[in-house]
């Protein structure tokens, strides 16, 4: 099937059943491990399928640099394919240049590089995210009032995009300040303990734009450990925030960064070796969690690790779907 | 006129002012003063009593990080022990229990054990505290691979959340835990033998050895006594925020060590006291805090939190000299 | 007074000072040697040429701040502004170099940075008299905030060419490093330079010597700051770009290396050979456990036993004899 | 005389935070002229020095370089007016070698570099001075103290000096090396060098100058040509009273029972050895520097591996098997080298005095500080140590120092005291209350094993003394038999044999 080889980088003889690298950052946040586990569970059906024969994983451990040094390691042995969320917008950029010559196929998803050398990266859109999380909460709070935003660490582009995504809707309003903004790692502890320093600092906020992981949860706790009524806020599908959302009848609004992502990259990669043609770059539609659906996510909530994340639910006709679609 | 200074209170009156847990104590107060000045709501009692409640945590863990720096070691697994502790807390429920104290217990010895662990490298493989501890950590993280995110259920423990949440006489029961530790820590680190072997390890391990300092039960001591505070603040911090997380310990590996430091304790061992390490706690939260209130991008708060590190440090922290 | 001594003993006098100072670090060197043989074994490509130039690639840059910590733990002090310094150099490269400063003049204010950086904190730490570890700590934010300052997400560019020269397929690296090593020698030929151990493990002694103590101080972490700056304009070239945070495992790995390398806290103690030796070790055991095949969780375990194996089999060789 | 003095002090004043340490001092050193400068321990000498070679700077007064004054005297402009200091405290580096150390501040170069091969030769030629053989690329730690101080004078003498100052350089060598010294102090002399000797050892004082010098309480006592007084006198200068005999006199009281026994012994440099140490004996333990004599107290002391064929250690019948056991066994361990070994010099000497105590009391017992203090001022009363208690044990003197590492261990009352120069800097008085301890300590029945550098001290307190040569025990010298030449001659024994073979 490889003479027909459409995709980008996949050149030489790649014959099922293939190898395929997974060049992951860090595998120990719980993030990563359901990440992992959706990995692990499409790899086993597609081993079944004859399609694949092994999974080569790799942690970076947090560092960009040790990435680099495992991908080129990917590349000494030779996988078919490299599965991977990236360390660094910028770092693995020419090392991925040098698995594309090689004839790899490249899967980068989540964190993406900034680089066409990779036969297709996969992705939800980030300044889509900061715009409709800054839309809803506009919304909420009557396009007008003060506000807080969190974000994700400095220095990093998926934070920065989703802070620039929210621009244009927040100047569309003037009358919506941002009274304060603060960077901590998705985390909630960090979140709580910024949060209430700016709550004490600032007497009257009227909503809380939270740009992901489980900064919403910090926020809510911080709120209702002063006794503070709670206000309208955005946020992502941690477990922990939408049992809270529940619990405090929160007003909000939450998308996601699905885990399958990682099982879609493998069956995309799989696909590319096989021939068939993926497109560049596949946009996933951000789920959205309102109040229409969330029960329908925390009837889930057993499924997943209480720090974890509570996805939507996927299969192969959606894989195909989103192929086909772009 | 300096009469005073002469008598013995006055001489004592005098040792204690200059200090250096005297000088973070009154760094503390007029970083608070100048605050509340420039923006009211961070001097409001809650808001202080919070900054403390959070330096309890921190506070907790640089306990056992004073005791191993005196005693002339360093540990660096100690963020790796927090969150094992925070993590691993809500996967034990004893259905048995409903106090929920067996389950805390039993976290609290697996974290010492692994103090334990560590002291045993360093005391008898004669292993560099730093490399151990740090390889322990890689172990921890490996440990957390397979039990993070394991559980499916959140098995609330009452005592956690109270630990966490309570607020007996108004006192956050984090700092109430905090004090109980403190004046223990204090007492065995300046009114036991020993305490004062640690000094003498930190200051000289080759004379300590010779004069029959008990070399590898006390390492092994000290190490122990690290993996359970900082598993004591895994409870608290798990208590604080409903949840446990991988990461969630990470800020506290520099945050003890700098505590540590603040508070007049000398990295190179021998020389400091526990008493310096708690304003140093809650001067790093203060400072925290402060640099989350004031609008600057990324790039200019991390500045102004390194130059105001700097800044009380040209106050309080001339190194004495040694040798 | 009379002068004895036939000339032949006395030419014979560096080499044998140079020998003597492999005693610390043999059983380093051979757990590091086992490991590049089991490399070698399981990727024989990294005999050809791009294997060899990719593998001491991915050395190099942890080489450079193994250097620049045992730099400074040679003297006494530490620095945990390692990570942010390599980030610094690593922005302003990918910021000067295809603006009007050109490389040269990217490289320029590249290693003024790092002299300049790490000379005020030497200067800090010798003159002003404060512990090393809260002023760099301080440090770090400083530096780190100026790296976002300046490049507030990853970006910026490396001329090709350079990428090509430096990183690409030939052992530019290597030849770097050994040039560096060589610069190192020279430097520890030098009064100034040797000083650094009377420094660092007799301060009072070696003042009373005459020795400029103070001086050897400052030099070291200014030395120190270039070497890092250095490392992340390498770090740039090998990533085509910059980016504000790329350094920060750096300063705990540098610590490590140096540690595993026979590098005392308390000054004077170790080599720079045996620093380097370390970050080979940790550099290696990466690449060395991939073509093992370790899943993650075997992979923290055998570093965690890898890192404690090699400080603790030689002393227990010693211990035995 | 008509030449102006090479170096000398006038007026000098010095307080460390406000304590005076010396009041109005004068001092001048005259070419051809070994100048001895004595006091009790804390008088002041080793300041006075520091002062003369730029070390510290003096609070008032003036140092004066060929009679001119120098405006502000640093370690480095004493080097280039030819002034070289050897140092009680040593100023080596452990992890450089012989050469690099020897040469340290004033290393040869050539194109800005250090010019390995002239360093070589220069230093070969220092060390060959003071009869040191070791290889130049030996590093110093490797050394034992002896050594040691050995290359600190070769130091010295590598600069060259016009103004040679040494500071105690003979507390850790034997009479051999000893010898060597003074007869190269004797040769330097006459090539018309000015040299200014520290010493406690009076008869190597009356020996070698022409001149002294007296500091008490940091007050110059007496500024007179050594001609026509004796070491008697001396000491009636310095500590203002008529001396009593340096050595007590004694009654044997040596029984037959053995302290320690053991047999096949080998630690360290040490093997094969059996010795038997009876209570009630001092037992001294002499021979060249470093011979393997301190391994001897080490192994029996539980400090470094040691093996033995058979051994009964009062009563225990296995050698412990570390300080802890050995201190429950009896046995107390005083260290040479008192700045890396015996005590923690930041902390008070209170804490330095009660340390063994905390090693051996419960470990969560509480400790009370009046009772801590009530015990380190008896000690204190006892060993003659002046002054606030609370002062970090780095302010003491170096002879002070010293009594300190002895006393911590006297409210034990151990069963056998093993003792490693324990007079090292040591002033007379003090020596003589050490003495004096250690015989009354043998009277009642105890074991004291003497390892001395100072051979009188082993002619003259010992029951015996057994001469160490290259890890072996070749001679056990009784009483009766012992002379200064007599352990000189067995401590060089087997070298006279192989020049006689
Ligand atoms: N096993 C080893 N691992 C890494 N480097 C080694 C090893 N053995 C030798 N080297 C080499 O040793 C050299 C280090 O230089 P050198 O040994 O001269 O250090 P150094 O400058 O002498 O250290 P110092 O002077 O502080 O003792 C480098 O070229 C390094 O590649
Ligand atoms: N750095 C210092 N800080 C405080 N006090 C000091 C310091 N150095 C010396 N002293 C004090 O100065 C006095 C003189 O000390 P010095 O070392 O000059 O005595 P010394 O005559 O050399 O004695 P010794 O014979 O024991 O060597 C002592 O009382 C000592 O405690
Ligand atoms: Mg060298
Ligand atoms: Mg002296």
């Amino acid at each position: 099937s490889q003479a027909n080889a459409a995709a980008k980088c996949i050149k030489g003889d790649r014959k099922a059943p293939y190898t395929i690298g997974w060049a992951n950052i860090y595998s120990v946040p719980t993030w990563m491990k359901q990440t992992q586990g959706t990995i692990e569970a499409e790899i086993e059906t597609l081993k079944k399928q004859g399609l694949v024969d092994k999974l080569v994983v790799t942690d970076a451990q947090g560092d960009a640099n040790v990435q680099i040094q495992q991908i080129q390691s990917m590349i000494d042995s030779d996988v078919d394919a490299i599965i991977l969320i990236a360390g660094s917008s910028t770092a693995p950029a020419r090392v991925l240049a040098a698995a594309c010559a090689k004839g790899i196929a490249i899967i980068n998803f989540d964190s993406l590089v900034d680089t066409d050398q990779v036969t297709a990266k996969v992705n939800t859109d980030s300044a889509q995210w900061g715009d409709q999380a800054a839309k809803f909460l506009i919304d909420a709070i009557g396009g007008k009032g003060k506000i807080l935003v969190l974000n994700g660490p400095a220095g990093v582009s998926v934070s920065d995009d989703r802070r620039k995504g929210a621009d244009a809707a927040l100047k569309a309003h003037p009358e919506v300040t941002v009274v304060a903004e603060t960077n901590t790692p998705y985390n909630v502890a960090p979140a709580q303990e910024a949060v209430t320093s700016l709550l004490f600092a600032n007497s009257e906020i009227d909503g809380i734009l939270s740009l992901g992981g489980a900064l919403s949860a910090g926020a809510v706790l911080a709120l209702d450990k002063q006794g503070r009524e709670q206000v309208p806020i955005t946020g992502e599908n941690a477990r922990q925030f939408l049992e809270l959302w529940k619990e405090k009848g929160l007003k909000s609004w939450a998308t996601m960064q699905p885990n399958w992502l990682g099982a879609f990259a493998t069956y995309t990669a799989v696909q590319a070796l096989e021939g068939k043609d993926v497109p560049a770059f596949v946009k996933i539609p951000l789920p959205v969690i309102d109040n229409s659906n969330i029960d329908q996510y925390l009837a889930r909530a057993a499924d997943f690790p209480a720090d974890g994340y509570i996805y939507s639910p996927y299969d192969e006709d959606l894989f195909k779907k989103l192929l086909a679609e772009q | 006129m300096t009469a005073w200074k002469e008598t013995v209170g006055g001489r004592r009156a005098l040792t204690i002012l200059r200090s250096r847990p005297f000088l973070t104590v009154a760094i503390v107060a007029a970083v608070w003063i100048v605050a509340s000045f420039v923006s009211r709501g961070f001097g409001a009692y809650g808001h202080l009593r919070y900054l403390v409640e959070l330096a309890a945590v921190i506070g907790l863990v640089a306990a056992g990080q004073t005791f191993v720096v005196i005693a002339g070691g360093i540990d660096l697994s100690v963020a790796a022990i927090v969150t094992v502790s925070a993590v691993s807390l809500p996967l034990l429920s004893w259905q048995a229990d409903p106090t929920g104290l067996t389950a805390v217990l039993a976290v609290l010895a697996l974290t010492t054990t692994i103090g334990l662990v560590n002291g045993l490298g360093v005391a008898l493989l004669r292993v560099h505290p730093m490399i151990m501890t740090l390889a322990m950590a890689t172990f921890l993280q490996g440990l957390l691979i397979i039990i993070a995110g394991g559980s499916a259920v959140t098995a609330e423990n009452p005592l956690v959340r109270w630990i966490g949440n309570a607020r007996p006489a108004g006192i956050p029961a984090g700092v109430l835990l905090w004090v109980a530790v403190s004046v223990i820590v204090l007492a065995a680190m300046h009114a036991t033998s020993f305490g004062a072997r640690l000094f003498a390890m930190g200051a000289n391990p080759l004379a300590a050895t010779l004069s029959g300092v008990p070399f590898a039960s006390t390492t092994l001591a000290v190490y122990g006594i690290s993996g359970f505070t900082s598993g004591l603040a895994g409870v608290l911090v798990l208590g604080m925020n409903g949840q446990g997380y991988v990461g969630i310990g990470d800020p506290y590996l520099l945050a003890s060590i700098a505590a540590v430091v603040l508070g007049g304790t000398s990295i190179l061992g021998g020389l400091g006291t526990y008493a310096g390490t708690i304003p140093g706690a809650i001067l790093l939260v203060t400072i925290t805090a402060l640099i989350t209130v004031v609008n600057a991008s990324p790039g200019w708060r991390s500045i102004l939190f390194g130059s105001l590190i700097l800044g009380l440090l040209l106050l309080s922290g001339r190194e004495q000299a040694r040798r | 007074m009379s002068t004895v001594g036939s000339s032949r003993q006395a030419g014979a006098l560096y080499w044998p000072v140079q020998l003597r100072r492999n005693v610390g670090v043999r059983g380093l060197f051979a757990v590091v040697m086992a490991f590049l043989v089991a490399y070698g074994f399981l990727f024989p490509g990294l005999f050809t040429a791009s294997g060899f130039a990719k593998f001491t690639q991915s050395w190099f840059p942890l080489a450079l701040v193994a250097m620049a910590q045992a730099i400074l733990m040679l003297t006494g002090g530490i620095s945990l502004a390692i990570g942010a310094m390599v980030s610094l150099g690593a922005v302003i490269a990918a910021t000067t170099m295809t603006g009007p400063l050109g490389v040269a003049g990217g490289a320029t204010a590249v290693a003024l940075t790092g002299v300049g950086i790490g000379g005020a904190t030497g200067f800090i730490v010798v003159k002003l008299r404060l512990p090393a570890i809260v002023v760099t700590l301080a440090g770090s934010f400083i530096i780190g905030g100026a790296a976002l300052l300046i490049l507030p997400r990853p970006g910026g560019a490396i001329p090709e060419w350079l990428s090509d020269l430096l990183a690409g397929n030939t052992p530019a690296a290597f030849v770097l490093l050994v040039l560096i090593v060589l610069l190192w020698k020279l430097y520890l030929a030098t009064p100034l330079g040797l000083s650094l151990y009377a420094a660092g493990e007799n301060p009072v002694g070696a003042y009373r010597s005459g020795v400029p103590v103070d001086g050897a101080r400052v030099a070291a972490y200014a030395i120190s700051g270039l070497l890092c700056t250095g490392a992340g304009l390498f770090v740039a070239a090998q990533t085509g770009s910059g980016d504000p945070i790329i350094g920060t495992a750096f300063t705990l790995n540098s610590i490590a290396a140096a540690v595993l390398g026979g590098i005392g806290f308390l000054g004077g103690q170790g080599t720079m050979r045996g620093a380097l030796a370390g970050s080979l070790l940790l550099s290696l055991m990466i690449s060395v456990m991939f073509f093992l095949g370790f899943t993650p969780v075997a992979q923290y375990v055998a570093q965690g036993l890898i890192i404690i194996g090699a400080v603790a089999i030689p002393q227990f060789r010693k211990v035995q004899r | 005389m008509a030449t102006a003095p090479l170096l000398a002090a006038r007026g000098v004043s010095k307080s460390f935070f406000g304590n005076p340490v010396l009041r109005d001092v004068s001092i001048a050193l005259q070419p051809g002229r070994v100048h001895a400068l004595l006091g009790e321990n804390g008088a002041g000498k080793s300041t006075l020095i520091n002062l003369l070679s730029g070390a510290l700077r003096p609070d008032g007064g003036a140092i004066e370089v060929d009679g001119r004054p120098v405006w502000r005297m640093t370690p480095a402009y004493a080097q280039q007016a030819g002034i070289a200091v050897v140092q009680q405290e040593l100023s080596l580096t452990a992890s450089l070698s012989i050469a690099e150390n020897i040469g340290l501040g004033a290393y040869p170069r050539r194109f800005g570099l250090l010019d390995y091969p002239e360093l070589a030769v220069r230093a070969r030629a220092a060390c060959d001075l003071v009869g040191l053989r070791e290889p130049l690329s030996v590093p110093v730690g490797h050394l034992s103290l002896g050594r040691r101080q050995m290359v600190e004078i070769a130091k010295a003498l590598y600069r060259r000096p016009r103004v040679l100052i040494l500071d105690e350089p003979t507390s850790s060598l034997s009479a051999t090396e000893t010898k060597v010294l003074t007869e190269l102090l004797e040769r330097l002399r006459g090539e018309g060098i000015a040299i200014l000797y520290i010493s406690h050892r009076l008869n190597e004082v009356m020996a070698l100058c022409q001149h002294v010098t007296i500091l008490k309480d940091g007050a110059c006592t007496a500024d007179r040509s050594l001609e026509g007084t004796d070491a008697g006198g001396l000491v009636r200068l310095m500590v203002g009273r008529d001396p009593g005999d340096l050595f007590p006199q004694w009654q044997a009281s040596v029984s037959t029972a053995n302290a320690i026994s053991v047999r096949n012994f080998s630690a360290g440099l040490m093997r094969d050895v059996d010795l038997d140490i009876r209570t009630g004996e001092v037992l001294g333990i002499g021979g060249l520097v470093g011979q393997g004599q301190e391994d001897l107290l080490l192994g029996l002391y539980g400090a470094i591996p040691a093996r033995t064929a058979s051994a009964t250690i009062n009563g225990a019948s296995s050698l412990p098997s570390g300080v802890p056991k050995a201190n429950a066994l009896g046995l107390a361990y005083v260290p040479a080298d008192r700045k890396r070994e015996g005590l923690h010099l930041i902390h008070s000497i209170i804490t330095n005095m009660m340390l063994p105590a905390f090693a051996r009391l419960p470990a969560l017992k509480l400790r009370s500080r009046r009772a801590e203090r009530e015990t380190a001022r008896g000690l204190a009363a006892q060993l003659g140590i002046k002054g606030d208690l609370d002062r970090p044990a780095q302010a003491l003197s170096g002879g002070n120092q010293q009594k300190v590492a002895l006393a911590k261990w006297m409210p034990h009352h151990p069963l056998a005291l093993l003792l490693n120069d324990p007079t090292r800097g040591v002033d007379v008085e003090t020596k003589r209350e050490i003495y004096m301890m250690l015989r009354n300590f043998a009277a009642a029945g105890k074991a004291v094993v003497l390892l001395s550098s100072d051979t009188p001290e082993l002619v003259h307190l010992c029951d015996r003394v057994a001469v160490v040569r290259e890890g072996h025990i070749v001679a056990m010298l009784e009483r009766g038999a012992l002379s200064e030449e007599a352990i000189v001659s067995a401590a060089m024994g087997a070298e006279q044999r192989q020049v006689a073979a």
